[in-house]
């Protein structure tokens, strides 16, 4: 019992002291005890933090556990330290970045065509980001560089691994949507139709007035 | 910090057209440019100071619009391919089919920025190591010589420089922003505070000006000048930081 | 009462994010209370951690409260500092150091942007090490630290003054670079001239296409 204490206090020192998540097998291998108990201890300290309502919680994030400041402090925290300057992602780089999270490894190219625009500029900031990465070259003519999501990407978004994110389908876009896209690429059909259902609105139909 | 980027800064054609598609129900045959540009200068004025990558991101969107009004819908690399051989009507079958794929990694965009922003209320520690600890660090001065040092700096600054704005949209600018580089570093040598009127006084065009901007937003991002605007659309001051004395002409 | 314990809260998150020891004073300044309670609760914290026996505690050194990790554990954090990864450390000091040296006086703002990451750590361990010191503030909003190198730096390096530093290069794009500056500077051109060499060829001339 008293080693198990040992044990608790030991983990709570290294979680602390360190400068990245660390999985339960490094802290197993640190501390010499099997996987399970350290799972159970991480669960014990996090629980007592939350019981007595401490200014500090742990989190697991990118396949490991790590200390944050209690998010309720944040406004103060930020007095204090300096963001990291990728909290300001613009639309584009969000949108790059999920084509990259889902599509990895990806090309740029492959990129451009699912934007329908050049995103050289958009991949080289999320680069120095540091929130992806070049993972190797494609197999193919001209052996293009693909690249895929780092570390710090999972920890930024507060993820455990890249299986956490929502299944792409989730984001398929509704009916509604869909139609208008498809209605006004065929704009000039509608136009058509319109001008004949403004005959028809003589006859007392009701018309929609184009948008 | 009243960092209100919530504006829909859309970058390339498809953003661009679903944009228009949901919001303006117009005809993408027919983009108004003047309305989406009256549009944008609306969104800035109502930021506080002019953010710089807004406003970079601004020239994009006109620029984009620019493009497409004059080059057509279909993305220029598939000109080259076999879409060429598909009839009008297959065309924007494809086109629709690419837009919705686009906009199911849009609203995947949207969703990681909802996660990022309730992500970002936790800090982690990221303190340095106790004092009592520091020497079990590996000494990274170990065979380190000042060029070493000078290699590394320029190693960032070349990771960084061509992070060089994307003018993928302006593609014709007869005078590169490079040259402009390099003439404004020299002309804030000799007077280290400039206006951004007095700079393009003598612009002999738009162009000239657009390159002028472009190259001082290339500057601050390498932290070498600083950038200050009074007011909305007032004029910019320029004003050189001492490090630009040790970049030697770094743009040729 | 609530009030206090949000006070301790905040004041928890604070010293445990932070990366040099907090004054009360500065304490005092970024919660806007009065620097008594500030050592009260900072007491009250030290107690509680003694009492539940936790794998850290809060000291006061030379220039205020700073956490610690409990001596009794000393031998595993040890081995964790050991077993970091010495290129990732290595890598972001010398770019750190490098930054400081050819652009100081500058902030830690700057040399995040410069980087591309959160220097915090970093630049905390620089000054560790009395490479870097602060050499005052900026006058700009919020009038940030500016950082600059010490006269040991220069010792260390066998340097006069920051001066005798090897001049920075010319900067020379590498290949993949240029062609990528000239396709998007000069793309339409291109695409001209190349319809000229086209007909060009006929003859059999060479044609050399200047941009």
């Amino acid at each position: 019992m008293n080693e198990l204490l040992d044990t608790k206090h030991i983990i709570e020192s290294l979680l602390f002291v360190a400068d990245e998540p660390l999985s339960p097998k490094r802290l197993s291998e640190l501390i010499e005890v099997d996987v399970a108990t350290v799972k159970n201890i991480v669960e014990t300290l996090k629980e007592e933090y939350r019981a007595l309502d401490r200014g500090f919680q742990i989190r697991q994030v990118a396949g490991g556990y790590r200390f944050f400041t209690h998010p309720a402090n944040a406004e103060y925290v930020e007095k204090l330290i300096l963001a990291w300057d990728g909290r300001r992602l613009t639309q584009a780089a969000l949108e790059t970045l999920s084509i990259i999270a889902y599509r990895q490894p990806i090309t740029k190219i492959t990129i451009g065509t699912i934007r329908g625009v050049n995103s050289e500029g958009v991949v080289g900031s999320l680069i120095d980001k540091g929130l992806i990465l070049e993972t190797g070259r494609e197999k193919s003519p001209g052996q293009p560089m693909i690249f895929g999501t780092t570390k710090l990407f999972l920890e930024r978004f507060g993820l455990n691994s890249i299986k956490d994110l929502p299944p792409l389908e989730e984001f398929e876009p509704d009916d509604t949507t869909k139609s208008s896209i498809e209605k006004q690429l065929y704009s000039e059909e509608i136009v058509e139709e319109e001008d004949k259902e403004g005959e028809i609105k003589d006859d007392g139909t009701p018309s929609e007035s184009d948008g | 910090m009243s960092y209100t980027v919530k504006l829909e800064i859309f970058e390339g054609p498809f953003d661009l057209l679903l944009n228009l598609i949901s919001k303006h129900k117009l005809d993408i045959y027919d983009i108004p440019i003047g309305e989406i540009t009256d549009q944008y200068l609306d969104y800035l004025e109502k930021i506080d100071e002019l953010d710089l990558e807004i406003a970079s991101e601004f020239l994009l969107v006109a620029a984009t619009l620019l493009e497409i009004k004059s080059a057509g819908l279909l993305p220029r690399e598939e000109k080259l391919s076999d879409v060429e051989d598909l009839s009008a009507f297959e065309k924007r079958e494809l086109l629709i089919a690419r837009l919705i794929e686009y906009k199911k990694f849009k609203n995947a965009g949207q969703s990681l920025g909802a996660r990022i922003e309730s992500h970002n209320k936790f800090y982690e520690r990221n303190a340095a190591v106790e004092p009592e600890f520091q020497d079990l660090l590996p000494d990274f001065l170990i065979g380190i010589s000042t060029e070493d040092l000078r290699d590394i700096f320029e190693k960032i600054q070349k990771r960084q420089s061509l992070r060089l704005i994307d003018s993928s949209h302006i593609a014709t600018i007869p005078i590169s922003i490079e040259s402009k580089l390099e003439e404004i570093t020299e002309l804030l040598r000799l007077e280290p505070r400039q206006s951004f009127r007095e700079m393009t006084i003598a612009a002999t065009g738009r162009d000239e000006v657009v390159a002028t901007f472009l190259a001082l937003l290339e500057l601050y991002k390498k932290g070498v000048i600083s950038l200050n605007q009074a007011t909305t659309f007032g004029d910019i001051e320029i004003e050189a930081e001492e490090s630009l004395d040790l970049l030697k002409d770094p743009f040729i």
